[in-house]
């Protein structure tokens, strides 16, 4: 057994690696979007990838999303595997006709004749300070929509991971990158990743017994310290990290849910009409005489995107989760 | 004085210096030869018909008598409720019929919800071109038989695919041209604005067709835009524009090739705007009167594409009246068909429904389709009858 | 007393009669879309304004959502209230990136200073026989933007009440309509319209018992029917017409549930990521003790809309209805 | 023979009869004065200058050097933390200061992002348009008070506001004008081409001023365009474009001032681009040394507008030593207040966050805003503490 040189990584060292690789392996994947050329993006993901693939695998478009996306497709029906980097949340929205009406259909509308292996990068959420149209939660959108993938770390692993099967995979996947996790560093070796892991799995990030915390991407270190803070009060929470919003692992979550009794699903993004009912619902539909208390939610509230200054308000926080899991109803327990 | 400064600060005083002037500005492409010619091209009527190869002059007649054969008998059947709906391309066939001709066969054709009967000419069973209009799917053909992509509904959508197919196909090295048909309303749409942008700066193999039949819906060209023509819209891109009288299949065959040469050589997109007229209503579903004269439809009409190569032919001695009765026959042999077919019913399998959506089905998927499957089967035992 | 002449009206009509008036009353009402002056419209709800009120006030635009809805914004800043018709469903979604950037957040991001008052139209959902992308339910991407309102009329009535009162709303409303209801006929009186009420009221169509059926626009006819059908299975159910998703009616929906003890959300739209998993998320917070049962959705199918020959197999029915109803845990109850 | 016939049955014979040619075709308008010239319009080092108000030359002058030090200092606040962060405008402000100028009273300024000294030279407060960059709240100002919408950073987006905006003024009766500024990337953008299309159908009164700074970030304008110059995209849309040197604060003035008479004609829309330079890079938080040469930027330095003007007025005796150091004074005196009063901590209220969503809160509202209302009153309980 060799020993690999493991050195501690940021989820975008992790992300860029991944596209290196993928490039590297398969010429039909391509890059493309606003700045990802030279400058490499603006949060470096695709720092290096045109200098050492070229142009025309690592293009700088117009400035123009539906374009970008809409390119993409064509170029997808060619065989290419293209990979699109939306520059922020709020600017992947004038690429939604595109998104919805074409790169979600296209192979149930040529009954599987005409696959769109895409894949859309999108950082997303909050919490990096950053104006107006900087951090949308946008991820009910494209869950709402059938024939994509959603999916989003929360690890460096998974980043590495998911993003080289969001590549692989031949259908298109909207990758939600969680930006307020770029910089979180993991020991992670780029010269032995773990291995790559199938779309549409959940994880059990932390056992425990009392209730189930679930969430992804952004929430997830929320939910690991507040499930630490909370054996202070006694409680001993589970945490499941969706990893994928779609598919959706039914499986992995109501096991959970059926062991521990209680539920709270976790988010960034609004609660009303946000990715939590959804989750709460189905929980419900599949573990109701298991539960003690409603599956309740946290989450953003239902408003705008806060300014810089006041997005700590907005941002579902550890006491919110405490506050939560301490509303579980465990006076009937007792 | 400090080399390079931009606090306010260290300005007075330097007025002394005269200040240079800026970085030589040149148009970064010529612009005249991207403007189109002042009045639509035409070919009929002139040297040009001589010059053609009577061959080519033939097929486009036989199937542009075929095309509006194809039209009168969809149209016929939508009346008879085999067709959902049916947008006919009547009055439009010498684009629809250039437009397929013009492709080789690695070439590929992106149609508009309109642009059945290209497809067709392209040689796409006319039952599978017609699927998505008689609603037992939404593509009826596999779009790599023959090089056609899906009918697209959405308007313009289809063009930055069309771009995107072309660059890609440049990337590999392959000599294929991408022509994406679009209406006059649809050059409104940001997607074509995209398209255009994309193909000019990659210099794709791409042709854009615009087909300005002079309405969207009811909407006239004159609420559409301001433009001298849509052609003149190419020179914003750096790309040329051509106009061409779109009721002369020649002449539309002719630029459309001079485009195929250009994107062929490696010089870029070009945009043709075909001056044509819908003769029908938008769709079976629309009542045209509500919104324009008969005269005007009348004028049309004697501008028809099949009479005017008709009598090209004819009085060049090209075409003859056998070859008149034999393309009207070959028409009626092909509507005959047609018409049996699409009376069949078709066969469908609402299982269809979930084995499609993704290369894998999800679970939720394998959930509803066993739901469905159930209930189905329930329905089957009661006796026939509807799901209710 | 007078009497005044009653006869049947098409939704259609109502609409059209409602966007008539509110023009008649306030000349900064301006109504703009394809087709929507000379034709009057696909659907002909806007038949006859252009006539009335002439070009400047019901305008044909040149064909592009984007600019359509762009520049109701401009016009709602200068003290206009714009109509916009959007002519289907997935037609509207390149306008996305105007309604949830701009319409949505723009009274917010001015303090209040810049209210948009703006109506978006949009006909939506299936059943008509439409070829792809004519019946899409996308209500779901409207409910997860904070700032616009989300109404949509079930009956003739409220099709012409609750337009009045989206038009008349300081917010902008998508007002969303039932495409397979636009002939749907009641008795209504043009002359003597109900009186308009406030956006936000879910009602009951249908007193009942046993469990509620919680359902809007194009699904309250089918639940009605279900309900009738379900007195031979010995149910008496209750129908909840939401009238209005945002803002949600919690009270009258809770009120409901926590009477009858079941619940049964259904809706045409997508069940993952639908409306149906907030609502029944939502009411299982607020009724969880009171729930004999978890609340089951009734959804459309989690694929593109089918093409018109399959749709009726997409389509949630009477039978699935029961079927759902069912499944209710009654045994529970004996 | 039949008058009116569809079907191609009835074609044959036809050809006896000539077919007419379609109704006579002309463009919709004369593409010719459409066109940009062929250089950017320069009018300093000409008799523009001569013959141009001395009033404007020194209230130009003022602005551009009040401009240029509002640039350095929101820089330097930005540095220190104060604002979240600043896309300068440093070597654009003759764009800005023109643009301000020009408006009148009634008319309105369509801003993006990086458009905060136009709004500031037209009259509003520095410290509320900075609010949208120091993130203490998206909009620091009524937009009514002085006619400025609310900053745009999606781009393009303003554009069909300002359309609307235009269109609505005219339909009132009022004279308006608006006057929407976007970058060189912008132009790449849907909107963009909706905006200008809708404007020039409409005749609305409304000017679109392209600042082509060269860059959308790191992309260069040679792989955002192909077109000749953006100028040239106007022809498209049947709006005179016009190509203006971006750095001589006279020529920008000129040519919108032209643009605006135009529209207070009811003449429509005007298409502007000013050939300018991003001195910065594109934020604070942007490393332009990644994506271009210093050389670059240093013949730009040159080419300064503040330079430019100054040299021109000192030349001619319009501006002399005094005047050169009010106007630095006078920056200095603003920038100083600026610094001062965005030194100072803002004043939030984060139940704000729930105020203005909807004109009348929704009963989610009111419960989430008590929930914070709650853990605000827990928190300060706690004595002085974040929430966590
Ligand atoms: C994005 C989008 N908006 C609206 C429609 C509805 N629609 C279908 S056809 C049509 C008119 C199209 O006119 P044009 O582009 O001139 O093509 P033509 O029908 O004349 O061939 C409209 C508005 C659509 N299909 N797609
Ligand atoms: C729709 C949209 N896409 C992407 C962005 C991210 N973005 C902000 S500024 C910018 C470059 C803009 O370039 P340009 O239009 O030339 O304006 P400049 O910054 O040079 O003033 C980009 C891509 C955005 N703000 N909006
Ligand atoms: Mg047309
Ligand atoms: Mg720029």
């Amino acid at each position: 057994m060799t020993t690999v040189a493991v050195k501690p990584a940021t989820m975008a060292q992790a992300l860029q690696r991944a596209l290196r690789d993928a490039m590297a392996e398969d010429p039909s994947v391509h890059v493309l979007g606003e700045d990802v050329g030279t400058l490499g993006g603006v949060f470096r993901i695709t720092d290096g990838l045109a200098a050492e693939f070229g142009d025309d695998r690592c293009t700088d478009t117009p400035l123009a999303e539906a374009g970008i996306l809409g390119t993409a497709v064509g170029m997808a029906m060619y065989g290419l595997r293209p990979v699109v980097e939306m520059q922020f949340d709020a600017f992947a929205y004038p690429s939604f006709e595109q998104l919805i009406s074409h790169v979600a259909k296209m192979r149930n509308r040529t009954r599987g004749a005409m696959p769109l292996p895409i894949t859309v990068r999108v950082p997303y959420g909050g919490g990096i300070g950053g104006v107006e149209h900087h951090s949308d939660s946008s991820e009910a959108y494209y869950m709402a929509t059938p024939g994509l993938h959603v999916v989003t770390p929360a690890t460096v692993d998974d980043a590495y991971g998911l993003l080289r099967a969001a590549i692989a995979s031949d259908d298109p996947v909207v990758f939600l990158e969680p930006k307020r996790l770029y910089w979180s560093k993991a020991s992670w070796s780029p010269d032995d990743p773990a291995p790559v892991e199938p779309i549409g799995r959940a994880v059990v990030r932390r056992r425990g017994n009392s209730a189930t915390l679930i969430t992804y991407g952004p929430s997830l270190p929320v939910c690991l310290e507040a499930a630490e803070a909370a054996r202070a009060e006694g409680w001993d929470l589970e945490v499941v990290d969706l990893r994928s919003l779609v598919p959706f692992d039914d499986a992995t979550v109501a096991d959970s849910v059926r062991r521990t009794g209680r539920a709270v699903v976790v988010h960034e993004s609004t609660g009303f009409g946000g990715p939590g009912g959804e989750i709460a619902a189905r929980v419900t539909e599949r573990c109701f005489h298991h539960l003690e208390a409603p599956v309740l939610r946290v989450a953003g509230f239902d408003i705008p995107y806060p300014p810089p200054m006041l997005e700590r308000h907005h941002l579902p926080g550890v006491d919110r989760v405490l506050d939560a899991v301490a509303r579980l109803q465990w006076e009937a327990e007792s | 004085m400090k080399k390079s400064s931009t606090s306010v600060q260290e300005l007075p005083g330097a007025a002394a210096d005269r200040p240079v002037p800026p970085p030589a500005w040149q148009p970064r492409t010529d612009p005249a030869p991207l403007l189109p010619d002042p009045a639509p091209y035409r070919a009929l009527g002139t040297d040009a018909v001589a010059a053609a190869d009577p061959g080519l002059l033939l097929r486009l007649y036989g199937e542009l008598v075929r095309g509006r054969r194809y039209n009168a008998q969809a149209t016929a059947l939508t009346k008879q409720g085999r067709l959902a709906v049916y947008p006919s391309s009547t009055g439009q066939e010498a684009c629809e019929v250039a437009a397929a001709l013009v492709l080789r066969e690695q070439d590929w054709l992106f149609p508009s919800y309109r642009d059945t009967l290209a497809a067709v000419a392209r040689g796409l069973d006319p039952v599978q071109a017609l699927t998505l209009l008689r609603g037992d799917w939404h593509t009826g053909y596999d779009p790599y038989e023959h090089r056609i992509a899906p009918l697209s509904t959405p308007l313009a959508t289809q063009l930055p695919h069309a771009v995107g197919l072309a660059h890609a196909a440049r990337l590999k090295g392959d000599d294929v041209v991408a022509l994406a048909m679009v209406g006059d309303g649809g050059t409104s749409e940001g997607d074509f604005h995209e398209a255009l942008n994309f193909a000019a700066v990659w210099q794709a193999p791409v042709v854009f067709l615009v087909q300005n039949n002079g309405f969207a819906i009811s909407v006239p060209l004159a609420k559409q835009t301001a433009a001298p023509s849509l052609a003149h819209k190419a020179v914003g891109y750096g790309m040329p524009g051509r106009l061409v009288d779109g009721n002369d299949a020649l002449a539309v065959y002719t630029v459309l090739r001079d485009a195929f040469t250009r994107a062929v050589r490696g010089e870029g997109p070009t945009l043709i705007e075909a001056v044509t007229y819908r003769i029908e209503a938008h769709t079976n579903a629309d009542d045209a009167t509500r919104y324009r004269s008969g005269g005007e439809v009348e004028t049309w009409r004697a501008h028809d594409p099949i009479r005017l190569l008709e009598h090209e032919l004819t009085e060049r001695g090209i075409l003859d009246e056998d070859g008149v009765r034999e393309a009207a026959e070959a028409a009626e042999t092909m509507a005959a068909r047609l018409r049996d077919r699409m009376n069949a019913e078709p066969v469908l399998d609402p299982m269809d429904l979930f084995t499609h959506v993704y290369a894998d089905q999800t679970s939720q998927l394998r959930e509803q389709a066993e739901q469905l499957r159930a209930e189905l089967a329930a329905a089957a035992g009661e006796g026939p009858g509807e799901v209710r």
